[in-house]
């Protein structure tokens, strides 16, 4: 099957059959299908402010997704994202109430340290876990993921809260850390992008993190020896690339880049930590890594993609009366056919594409034995 | 298609097996290419063939394992179909795979009745197959312990399984695909006498082997096998070797090592007292004292198990022990704590792994990417802070030219190359870097003729050049041919060594049962 | 077009915000006009709901909870010309009105019925989330208990620490039978959807419960001892008849006004006696008057009489 | 802690022990036939709902029960065609399935019976009322034996019993059929087991088939048995402790109840902090005591349990031909 036709098609068609079924979900519940997707695309794509909150979803899932993917390189599942995600969020916090910052753009170098710091602290535990004591991290990770969040809680109420305040969250961080959004970075350009929106900076920060694991997977040493211990433990000791150091820089890696999402939805979204601040997008960053195949472009994409549901998805619930589950159902569907169900697209193309082939060469000259890739 | 031959047309009975025009494809790849057969009863037949040539999809289209894309099969006269191995299995065919199929955490007994069992309840089944198994060791000889576990056992043991499957399956045909690949030779040639016993009970034997001598020994006729067809199917006793190696091959094959006489220089290695103990707490190496000098090839000899893997992986540095182990006159590590693989290679050791998929290879890695695997820090391999793939790719493509990689394709998955040529990349990758010790395991297993023939010429050209080899083999006739001294191993000890010119198969033979020169003196 | 829009919890949580879904019900049913609603799901869209609403003309824009409170405050300044009414949080704006509500003082009320119904001088408080809206409850709840009986023991648990806790009701369930063991017989649920396991094992145990928020004691009648009414539907339709220009500021619903209470009705009139009732009553009336004065957890962060 | 209250814990942590047994047992079928699965919770969610969707219709928990088993083999059935037919990625496919349960049943309830995503309460007949064993009130009196048969012992409803029963019947199966030795042959080979004529498709179909079931029953107790109706996410990741559980079991069945057990014990502990301050002698946060299970996990895993080896074909396809 040609690259085109694996890379393009076969996502594609999976999500036509995603949406097929969503359809009839919706039809099943008494609403108008077309009606709900123009919804969805003129109130996530149609303007500058639907593009801005689904950029800034999408933002949240680069963060995750790239946390996913590195760890699948390394033949490591990362459940944990969601609570290294929390924990980055702490960090970002401490950097802004705590320091006085001059400037929002050393502001953001510092509690983008911190939230990676956090992230990775948080993740590596288990990572050191599962190299030194074989404890799977399957299941840490996903306990870390049940302590963080009672950690945050008793940190929050009892320790980050403002005096009197009932929500468990902290105080506003002061201006001087509040990150431009796309309005603020456009004007100059003359692109007059919605005020409203809550995409900033950070999204800058997610595509230059998708560019640098690109280039660090595939044209460092380290990504050289990531790839290799998750294709073969075994193989990866002969040629002297350690196990439990690999398992170690790959999980701070990973759970870094998930507490850096912090920098998006604290800092520069809600400017100060609340309590459900990851609101499941540690989860929603398996089904990016996944979809778009562990590859920082992939990532990149389904980021967007998931961006643009949720954000389609509050429009939906805003004026129309379809509950909000919905969405979480066209999710589930859009995860099924893309990334679980996806053979059963790809085998008949496959098929497809073959006898395509058979046909253009009249005669199956002697060829080699070996495969052609 | 082959000219049928004379011998089967004068055979009276009907063939117990017929293959007509079978085609196998696997996506992109034709395995097959409308493949005729017959295979007369009470007969072994032998199948050659280079890697990749078509001969495991064969029979395992025959065995149900794979549908044929066309073609039929026909079973004593019979066409039969065989959609799955249940119904290869009816029909009385049993295939000992070139991979077994054993479940590794059961015991011998539960896999034996695994898919044969008596009924809904094991016990009696297990039972029943007890007693069954009992007999079969008194018929055929084949001994083995009805409770262990297969991860517990070793190949010879394994492969033992396998078969005793099959016949307790009362197979009437029996299918080997490569059987002696995981053998010593007397469990070798253990398994032909009791192939020939099968034999002469009227069974029907299917071999495929890359060994000639086995062909030459035990088979009564043979087809060869290149690129997906069947090239010549010839009655055993009117052909010889060198015929069957260039059927093979398509070009004429020098079947023995030629090399000068060895001039050994200073020591390069010196093992002293390496004991090895595993994560089992079993040990291992059980103080091991050897000396490799430059320019000599040193033989390690031994039945697989005996501690041949650990004194590679040790010396590899991906084991620990104690002990010491000096190269050129400098200590190796040997704790693990200052020493991987890396440091290893900068001592100028390197090392061809025993299991090139498992340890060797990244099988998803293209050619070029395992051409710097273990060398990935190379300097030459740098730049800045990234990998200078570049540099990679242009080395790769250089090294698969000298070690005739086929097809020379850097981008290609290891995986998709056959047997010999990943054995190939691998050597282009160590002996290219010039070392001073090379560690080398298994460097021709599952290697066809032609492979074996360069393979050996490079290793003896590596020694040449002054290097210090040391070379594990479970191949006696590699072993003999290759090396200038020969070591057996025994259980984690060194049972003696000798010069490979001045001993022979019977001797070593011994040694790696465990017998010494005293005991093998006053037993002779 | 009024807008209302629920937090997190959802529509129909049995308590708090589907209380504010019936008194806007009420008002639209009363006027025979609509009202927009959304439900959330995420927290980015507190601030994308107000907006959306304000831009879309809607007028004014109820929001219930306390987390709209940041939200409320960036957006206010934007949309001078539009009322915002919050409910449970005050926000400092000119054309905002900010509901909050004594829920000490009603769960104190409640806290005296449970120990006079209580025969083993033992009540227990079962909370959702450890957040301090609920410790506030729970520390209202113990006042009143102590008060009507200085030697009772209150028993208190939180469900969890995460968003989960609200939708847990076999943990409720669990927590219930715990507190019966240790000789509860009063139980007081401030748990949302967790509370419907907590009333449900109360009443499948024989012993009594109290709900929270909506009047709850329909759900298991004779068993429900009485509800701790929050009237969060009073403020959203008050707010609703007042419409566009309505008067801003800070409006604390306490016993004084009717904003909280407890419920008397045809399920519960037979296990409340008269007795028990002029006393709650009394404390009522005292309270309103400011002669009794009820601790709030959330204004200095302690309890004086329960631990957490 | 006196007797008594140990009775009441351990009262408590075989009902909240359940529920993770039985979806254990569930995750144990498919996992030792080679087919992971983190869907557990979505599949016990689904049935919870149905089973006291129909159940409430009905008013009749019997056919709730089955409705709740139909609905959970139904999410199993799409695990098995993701995984097993197309060689999907089992990960993903259980990722997908615990989003569908979660989005779907709130939508179909709220379809219903619009009330805000929950079924009406059951009652009488639509519930599995406790059973009590003969001779339990006789016996309460007798000091020691009494409250252990009356309180700990008596007094649960049919599921529980049914899912300690499952416990030997598992092994059983398991360890002493045909069938057992054939699906855990299919987990750690399946070219084994192909090759020894068996088909590898059907034997993970029942697998996950029987999990399905399992997780069937393990969801309607939830909403039958332990509550009267349905809540939107009331499995509360229950599905991911069992998988925990699982592991922790390292995939036997015996030890699969001992593992939910102490995890039960963990949930009983929670709900008795008052226990818990006298075990330890400090004071231990709320938030921090909600935490417990999950850091007594993780200090169980790194400390004692050592490597749990998976079964060796779990989790990948079973590919013949690239
Ligand atoms: N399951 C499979 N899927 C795809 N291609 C396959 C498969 N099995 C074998 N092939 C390809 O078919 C060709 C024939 O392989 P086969 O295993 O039959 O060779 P062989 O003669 O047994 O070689 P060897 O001596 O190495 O065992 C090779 O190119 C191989 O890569
Ligand atoms: N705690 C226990 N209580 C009762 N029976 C047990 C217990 N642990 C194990 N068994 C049973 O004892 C037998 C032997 O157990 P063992 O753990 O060796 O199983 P196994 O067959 O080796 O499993 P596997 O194939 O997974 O390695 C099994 O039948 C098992 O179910
Ligand atoms: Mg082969
Ligand atoms: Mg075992």
């Amino acid at each position: 099957m040609p690259k085109w036709a694996e890379v393009v098609l076969v996502p594609l068609i999976s999500l036509i059959l995603a949406a097929i079924l969503s359809a009839l979900v919706i039809l099943g519940i008494g609403e108008d299908p077309v009606a709900a997707v123009k919804l969805m695309v003129t109130g996530a794509l149609g303007s500058t402010y639907g593009w801005g909150y689904t950029l800034y979803y999408a933002t949240n899932f680069m963060f995750t997704g790239l946390c996913v993917a590195i760890a699948f390189h390394a033949r490591l599942f990362n459940i944990g994202g969601e609570g290294q995600a929390m924990l980055g969020g702490l960090g970002v916090a401490l950097a802004c109430l705590y320091i006085p910052w001059p400037h929002w753009s050393l502001a953001l170098i510092g509690a983008t340290t911190m939230a990676a710091l956090f992230g990775a602290a948080w993740a590596a535990i288990p990572a050191f876990l599962q190299a030194k004591r074989g404890s799977h991290i399957v299941i840490t990770t996903i306990m870390f993921n049940f302590i963080a969040a009672a950690v945050l809680n008793y940190i929050l109420v009892n320790m980050l809260r403002p005096k009197g305040s009932m929500d468990p969250a902290t105080a506003r961080f002061p201006d001087a850390t509040n990150l431009p959004t796309l309005h603020d970075l456009l004007a100059p350009i003359g692109i007059n992008f919605s005020k409203a929106a809550p995409a900033n900076i950070s999204l800058l920060v997610a595509i230059a993190a998708c560019f640098f694991l690109w280039v660090l997977i595939w044209r460092t040493r380290l990504g050289y020896e990531i790839r290799a211990y998750g294709h073969s433990e075994s193989a990866a000791k002969y040629a002297g690339i350690s196990p439990v150091k690999i398992t170690m820089i790959t999980m701070i890696i990973s759970g870094g880049l998930a507490g850096m999402m912090a920098i998006n939805n604290v800092m520069g979204e809600s400017e100060r930590l609340v309590l459900n601040a990851t609101e499941g997008a540690g989860f929603i960053g398996i089904a990016v890594a996944l979809m778009g195949r562990s590859h920082p472009l992939g990532v990149f994409l389904a980021a967007i993609l998931f961006g643009f549901l949720y954000q389609g998805g509050a429009e939906l619930a805003l004026w129309t009366s379809i509950p909000r589950e919905l969405i979480v159902v066209i999710q589930a569907l859009v995860i099924l056919f893309t990334g679980a169900l996806d053979n059963m697209v790809r085998m008949p193309l496959e098929k497809i594409f073959l006898s395509i082939r058979n046909a253009r060469a009249p005669k199956p000259e002697r060829k080699p034995v070996e495969p052609a890739e | 298609m082959n000219d049928k031959t004379d011998m089967e047309r004068q055979a009276t009975a009907a063939p117990a097996i017929e293959l007509k025009g079978i085609s196998k494809a696997f996506g992109p790849v034709q395995a097959n290419k409308d493949i005729s057969i017959r295979v007369m009863p009470g007969t072994i037949h032998g199948i050659i063939g280079e890697n990749g040539a078509g001969k495991s999809t064969l029979m395992s289209i025959l065995y149900g394992f794979y549908k044929a894309d066309k073609g039929e099969i026909f079973i004593s006269g019979e066409k039969t179909d065989i959609p799955d191995s249940q119904a290869a299995i009816a029909a009385g065919i049993g295939m000992v795979f070139q991979h077994f199929k054993l479940v590794e955490n059961f015991t011998v007994l539960e896999n034996i009745i695994l898919g044969a069992e008596d009924g809904r309840l094991l016990k009696p089944s297990l039972a029943k197959a007890r007693k069954s198994l009992l007999k079969l060791a008194d018929d055929y000889g084949l001994k083995v312990d009805p409770d262990a576990l297969i991860q517990d056992i070793g190949v010879g043991m394994q492969q033992r399984v396998e078969i005793l499957k099959a016949l307790y399956r009362q197979a009437d045909i029996l299918i080997l695909d490569e059987p002696t690949g995981v053998l010593t030779p007397a469990e070798a040639d253990q398994l032909f006498r009791i192939l020939g016993r099968l034999r002469s009970e009227g069974k029907t034997i299917i071999l495929i082997t890359h060994k000639l001598r086995e062909i030459m020994d035990i088979t009564d006729t043979v087809s060869v096998m290149r690129r997906g067809e069947m090239t010549a199917t010839v009655k055993t006793t009117e052909t010889s070797p060198a015929e069957l190696a260039e059927l093979m091959v398509g070009r004429k094959v020098l079947l023995r090592v030629d090399k000068a006489p060895a001039q050994p220089r200073d020591v390069v290695l010196d093992i002293h007292g390496l004991r090895v103990v595993d994560e089992k707490g079993v040990e291992r190496l059980r103080g091991i004292d050897l000396q490799v000098r430059a320019g000599e090839i040193l033989g390690v000899a031994g039945v697989a198990g005996n501690g041949q893997s650990e004194l590679l992986e040790v010396l590899g540095g991906y084991q620990t022990g104690t002990g010491s182990v000096q190269v050129k006159g400098q200590a190796l590590d040997l704790t693990g704590k200052q020493s991987d693989g890396q440091s290893r290679r900068n001592h100028g050791i390197a090392h061809v792994p025993e299991d090139r998929q498992r340890e060797g290879l990244i099988m998803d890695y293209h050619a070029w990417e395992n051409t710097a695997f273990g060398y990935h820090k190379d300097p030459s391999y740098r730049s800045g802070i990234l990998m200078n793939n570049a540099a990679i790719k242009a080395d790769t493509v250089e090294k698969m030219e000298r070690f005739d990689v086929r097809p020379p394709n850097p981008k290609l998955a290891a995986k998709n190359f056959s047997g010999g040529n990943q054995q190939k990349i691998v050597l282009a990758r160590e002996i290219e870097r010039n070392p001073d010790l090379l560690l080398i395991g298994q460097p021709t297993r599952g290697v066809d003729i032609g492979a074996i023939e360069f393979i050996h010429q490079q290793i003896v050209a590596l020694r040449d050049q002054g290097k210090a080899i040391l070379l594990v083999s479970v191949e006696l006739e590699e072993i003999l041919a290759l090396s200038d001294r020969v070591a057996v191993m025994f259980d984690g000890q060194i049972m003696g060594v000798r010069d490979a010119a001045d001993t022979d198969e019977k001797e070593l033979g011994l040694m790696m049962a465990g017998i010494t020169d005293a005991d093998a003196k006053i037993g002779g | 077009e009024p807008a209302l829009i629920f937090d997190l919890g959802g529509k129909f949580d049995k308590s708090f915000n589907e209380a504010a879904f019936a008194g806007a019900q009420r008002w639209a049913e009363e006027t025979g006009e609509t009202f927009r609603e959304i439900e959330l799901q995420s927290e980015a869209q507190r601030e994308q709901a107000l907006r959306r609403f304000a831009e879309a003309g809607s007028n004014p824009i109820v929001m219930t909870g306390f987390a709209f409170g940041d939200a409320l405050g960036q957006v206010a300044g934007d949309y001078p010309e539009t009322d915002f009414v919050i409910i449970d949080m005050v926000v400092d704006a000119p054309n905002v009105r900010s509901v909050v509500f004594n829920e000490h003082e009603g769960s104190y009320l409640v806290g005296m019925m449970a120990a006079m119904a209580s025969e083993s001088n033992t009540v227990g408080f079962i909370g959702g989330m450890d957040i301090p809206l609920i410790r506030k409850f729970a520390c209202g709840y113990a006042q009143g208990v102590l008060a009507a009986n200085p030697d009772a023991t209150v028993i208190s648990n939180m469900t969890g620490t995460t968003p989960a806790a609200w939708n847990d009701p076999v943990k409720g369930s669990e927590l219930t039978k715990a507190q019966i063991s240790q000789g509860a017989d009063v139980v007081y649920a401030a748990a949302g959807g967790t509370g419907v396991g907590v009333l449900q094992t109360a009443a499948d145990e024989g012993i009594l419960s109290i709900g929270v928020d909506s009047n709850q004691n329909y759900m298991h009648p004779g068993k429900v001892l009485t509800s701790m009414l929050k009237r969060v539907d009073n403020a959203v339709y008050q707010a609703m008849t007042d419409g566009p220009g309505m008067e801003k500021g800070f409006n604390v619903m306490g016993i004084a006004n009717g904003g909280v209470g407890y419920a008397m009705d045809e399920y519960n009139k037979d296990i409340v006696s008269a007795d028990m009732q002029a006393v709650v009553d009394e404390a009522s009336a005292q309270i309103a008057d400011g002669t009794l004065m009820v601790h709030d957890y959330m204004s200095d962060d302690t309890c004086p009489v329960l631990d957490f | 802690m006196d007797y008594m209250t140990l009775i009441q814990l351990l009262d408590s942590t075989v009902r909240l022990a359940t529920p993770l047994l039985l979806a254990c047992l569930a995750g144990l079928f498919s996992e030792r036939a080679g087919i992971f699965d983190i869907g557990l919770d979505g599949k016990m969610l689904a049935a919870a709902f149905f089973s006291a969707a129909i159940a409430a219709l009905y008013g009749n928990v019997w056919l709730g029960l089955l409705a709740g088993i139909a609905a959970s083999l139904a999410l199993s059935l799409l695990h098995g065609l993701a995984s097993i037919t197309f060689r999907g990625n089992q990960l993903i496919s259980g990722v997908a399935i615990n989003f569908l349960a979660a989005g779907l049943t709130v939508l179909i309830a709220q379809d219903w019976f619009q009330q805000g995503g929950r079924t009406p309460s059951l009652i009488g007949g639509a519930r599995f009322n406790p059973i009590t064993l003969p001779f339990a009130d006789a016996v309460e009196p007798v000091p020691f034996i009494g409250p252990l048969y009356a309180e700990l012992i008596s007094g649960h409803s049919i599921l529980v019993y049914a899912a300690f029963a499952a416990v030997p019947l598992t092994w059983w199966l398991l360890y002493r059929t045909r069938f057992g030795l054939r699906l855990r042959a299919v987990g750690e080979n399946p070219a084994a087991v192909d090759t020894a004529g068996v088909s590898v498709i059907g034997l993970r179909y029942a697998a996950v088939c029987i999990c399905g079931v399992l997780c069937g029953i393990a969801g309607a107790y939830l909403s039958t048995a332990l509550q009267a109706g349905f809540i939107k996410d009331m499995s509360a990741g229950r599905g991911y402790i069992a998988l925990a559980a699982l592991i922790f079991a390292k995939w036997r069945p015996w030890y699969a109840l001992w593992a939910t057990l102490l995890f039960g014990l963990f949930g009983a502990l929670e709900t008795r902090p008052d226990v818990i301050e006298a075990l330890i002698g400090v004071k231990v946060q709320g938030q921090l005591l909600g935490a417990l299970p999950y850091v007594m996990t993780v200090i169980i895993l790194a400390g004692f349990v050592g490597k749990a080896i998976p079964p060796r074909a779990g989790g990948e396809p079973y590919v013949k031909e690239r």
